[in-house]
């Protein structure tokens, strides 16, 4: 672990203090919410009252501005998850391990909100609730490779253990995912004949896509927010013996 | 007698003969647990009897359904199997005694996973002439289902033995590891039934048997790393 | 011959909200015997595990013959016999099978001397019977056999005493005192004393606990 | 303004059930996102608070 020290820049083993991770996150978190407030309200305002209805699909193309957004970070906030636990596996840091624990219900949530709005997308375009559409069965997927490392994590009362054991697993499933994305992909066209899908359109116009690039840098924003809640809660909970946390909360 | 502690070890035994050690002992095991022996294999009978009874006995329906039911039946039946992959090891201390020895922990895992293969997915590829008999597949298909079968059940139990050995350590994990490891079966399932329709439908196998082939490579160079690291995790916990 | 084989520093560990021990710190030498004692639940077979390196929920440094354990693991292993309360004994198969195990495991060991030691652990005549039909004791003592195999330098034993007779007691300890007057180590837990064993320098869990 | 009155709004062009019924989906989930660390935060303040004071009794 010493020899290792020197390579890695100072930041990343400051992060690795639970506490100053607890103290920056606190120091961002305002600025993080009042980003995602303006973006998420100005995206909804202007996705609602000006963006252009769609020539084929009508007003109902509005939901693209949830659906994009929530699928996309469904995806990268799973990458996180992987990425940070490959870390807590690697240097045995605990707040990559927190991160990663952090990071899944946030993602299943924006997976489920992602199938939802697919869903309910789906009944005035294709004239059904759901459609195997490659998109949205590997969104399925996806959602349920999240059950299965939330589910995991609770199953194991050591919590080192137990995040150790998320780690392979979300980091097996990240293996898995581009497999899994070309196989349903592949399935899906061998299926049914390319019908239009529900997020690939030829051009955008400006006032179409400059919203739903607010709606997806919105989304990141309130994604830091809340896995930075979490990350507290999650720091208190696991440091609760260390002395900084203690007078923390006689501080209250 | 001891022998002296000299530091000049002599390997008496080699890798290759480890591996083959630990495959013949897991298969004498499971040879001495006859019970356990066939039970994937009627749970397998079993759950191909549930369609035609469920659905339709329509022998043109059932032609068009058997390539998925069989590999879906496959699938379960590998997994039923699985928990106990790891879980006798770790109830009577051999799983503490693997660990530590100072041999590659993946030669062990290899051995004992092509062992469930064997008696598993091979045991189930040698059924599937007769099952696909019962629900009217046509001959044609029959070799495509062998093939894929051959080459999609390995992975299948690679990929099993990494969510049998994330929950060994825990009491009841033998709902876990479905919920767990099915996700990951869904390409090798797409691959098999689509090589075996195209058997039916007379198209080339090539490509399915490639990609279940790929799949199967990338497993058995992937899996033993990750089985390795979850096997250290449980029993550390 | 008195090199130190495994040095401790700092150690710490804590199980289900308790801390177990604290800045615990401690060396065995070639030729050295240490018992490890403590009640119950004072972490005695954790402690055990965590120095096997089965357990990697510590924190601190270990260090075999001078450097770091995470260096060395697979020299280490190779040195190392660890006896747990699971005895690693498979009940399907008979005793001369699991020892032959046990010996693919450990590439040092010569199968060939599986015989002498089940015959000198009073196993003679059970060769080739599964082990499930032997009593207590002699399940157990398929496990102890691998003592009489091994030419590992660092033994770890918890509770090797248990559902032994005395006679199997007293060889045992037998063994363990020529194997320290080999150069080996042996560090253990037991619930009786220890006799005849040359010295013993025992190390108390219980005020560690208080400590920390 | 692509729309010309409140009620043309409201229908969303005869797919207003749609259109809201998601964007009031998407509104529950990031509340939900927010609130639910929230109130845990509380709890475990509230809970890690008792703990302390049960120690600090108790020698």
């Amino acid at each position: 672990m010493v020899e290792k020290k020197k390579w890695l820049p100072r930041w990343f083993y400051q992060l690795a203090s639970p506490r100053w991770c607890y103290q920056i996150c606190g120091k961002l978190l305002p600025g993080f919410a009042v980003a995602a407030l303006i973006l998420l309200l100005g995206g909804i305002v202007w996705a609602l009252l000006f963006a252009p209805a769609d020539y084929q699909q009508g007003n109902s193309f509005r939901i693209i501005y949830l659906h994009v957004p929530s699928a996309i970070l469904a995806q990268s906030c799973y990458m996180m998850m992987a990425v940070a636990g490959a870390i807590g596996l690697i240097w045995k840091m605990k707040v990559a391990d927190m991160v990663a624990k952090s990071c899944a219900p946030i993602g299943a949530t924006m997976a489920v909100l992602a199938l939802l709005t697919g869903a309910i997308w789906g009944k005035p375009t294709w004239g059904s609730w759901w459609v195997w559409d490659a998109r949205l069965t590997s969104m399925l997927i996806l959602l349920f490779l999240y059950l299965g490392v939330m589910a995991l994590n609770s199953a194991i009362e050591s919590e080192s253990t137990a995040a150790q054991a998320s780690a392979v697993l979300s980091l097996v499933g990240l293996v898995n995912i581009p497999i899994i994305k070309y196989s349903v992909d592949w399935w899906n066209t061998l299926h049914q004949p390319a019908t239009f899908t529900l997020t690939e359109r030829p051009a955008m116009p400006a006032e179409m896509w400059v919203p739903l690039l607010m709606m997806v840098v919105g989304f990141y924003c309130f994604f830091a927010v809340s896995l930075m809640l979490r990350l507290r809660n999650e720091i208190l909970r696991r440091e609760r013996r260390a002395g900084w946390v203690r007078d923390l909360l006689l501080s209250k | 007698m001891n022998q002296p502690l000299n530091p000049q070890r002599r390997p008496a035994i080699g890798m290759g003969a480890l591996f083959a050690a630990t495959l013949k002992r897991d298969l004498k095991l499971s040879l001495r647990r006859k019970s356990e022996l066939v039970n994937p294999l009627i749970f397998f009978l079993m759950v191909i009897t549930l369609f035609p009874l469920g659905v339709s006995p329509e022998p043109g329906f059932l032609a068009e359904l058997a390539p998925g039911v069989i590999w879906v039946a496959a699938l379960l039946a590998t997994l039923l199997s699985m928990d106990s992959l790891f879980r006798t090891d770790f109830d009577d201390g051999s799983l503490e005694q693997l660990l530590l020895s100072p041999q590659p922990v993946m030669l062990v895992v290899c051995a004992k996973v092509l062992a469930h293969w064997m008696l598993t997915g091979l045991a189930l590829t040698l059924v599937a002439p007769l099952i696909s008999v019962m629900l009217f597949l046509p001959a044609e298909g029959v070799p495509g289902l062998m093939l894929s079968l051959l080459l999609g059940t390995p992975t299948l139990s690679l990929v099993g033995a990494i969510g049998a050995a994330l929950t060994v350590g825990l009491k009841r994990g033998g709902v876990l590891i479905s919920l767990l490891v099915l996700p990951l079966y869904i390409p090798v399932l797409i691959f098999g039934t689509g090589a075996v329709q195209a058997a039916v439908t007379g198209l080339p196998l090539d490509g399915y048997l490639a990609l279940l082939g790929a799949l199967l490579a990338l497993g058995t160079v992937l899996a033993p790393l990750a089985i390795g690291a979850a096997l250290r995790i449980s029993v550390s916990g | 011959m008195s090199q130190t084989m495994l040095k401790v520093e700092n150690l710490f560990c804590e199980r289900d909200d308790r801390v177990l021990f604290d800045q615990l710190s401690f060396e065995v030498d070639g030729g050295e015997i240490v018992q490890i004692e403590g009640a119950n639940g004072s972490g005695k077979t954790t402690l055990l595990r965590i120095l096997s390196g089965l357990s990697r929920n510590y924190e601190g440094e270990i260090y075999w013959q001078g450097e770091p354990i995470e260096k060395v693991r697979e020299e280490f292993r190779a040195e190392l016999l660890y006896f747990g309360h699971q005895p690693g004994v498979k009940a399907l198969l008979t005793p001369e099978e699991n020892l032959h195990w046990y010996c693919a495991l450990h590439a040092s060991l010569d199968p060939a001397r599986v015989q002498e030691a089940l015959e000198q652990v009073g196993l003679r005549g059970f060769e080739d019977v599964p082990c499930h039909t032997l009593s207590a004791g002699q399940h157990r003592r398929v496990s102890l056999a691998r003592l009489y195999l091994s030419d590992a330098r660092l033994w770890i034993l918890d509770e090797p005493f248990t559902a032994i007779d005395k006679r199997g007691v007293a060889a045992k300890e037998a063994l363990i005192g020529r194997h320290v007057a080999q150069g080996g180590s042996v560090i253990l837990t037991t619930h009786q004393d220890l006799q005849g064993s040359g010295a013993v320098r025992s190390i108390n869990l219980d005020r560690q606990g208080e400590r920390g | 303004m692509s729309f010309n009155s409140f009620t043309e709004f409201l229908s969303m062009g005869g797919h207003g059930l749609y259109v809201w019924l998601s964007y009031a989906l998407g509104l529950a989930v990031i509340l939900l996102n927010l609130v639910a660390p929230l109130m845990e935060r509380s709890r475990l303040v509230a809970q890690l608070k008792r703990r302390l004071q049960r120690e600090n009794q108790s020698p």
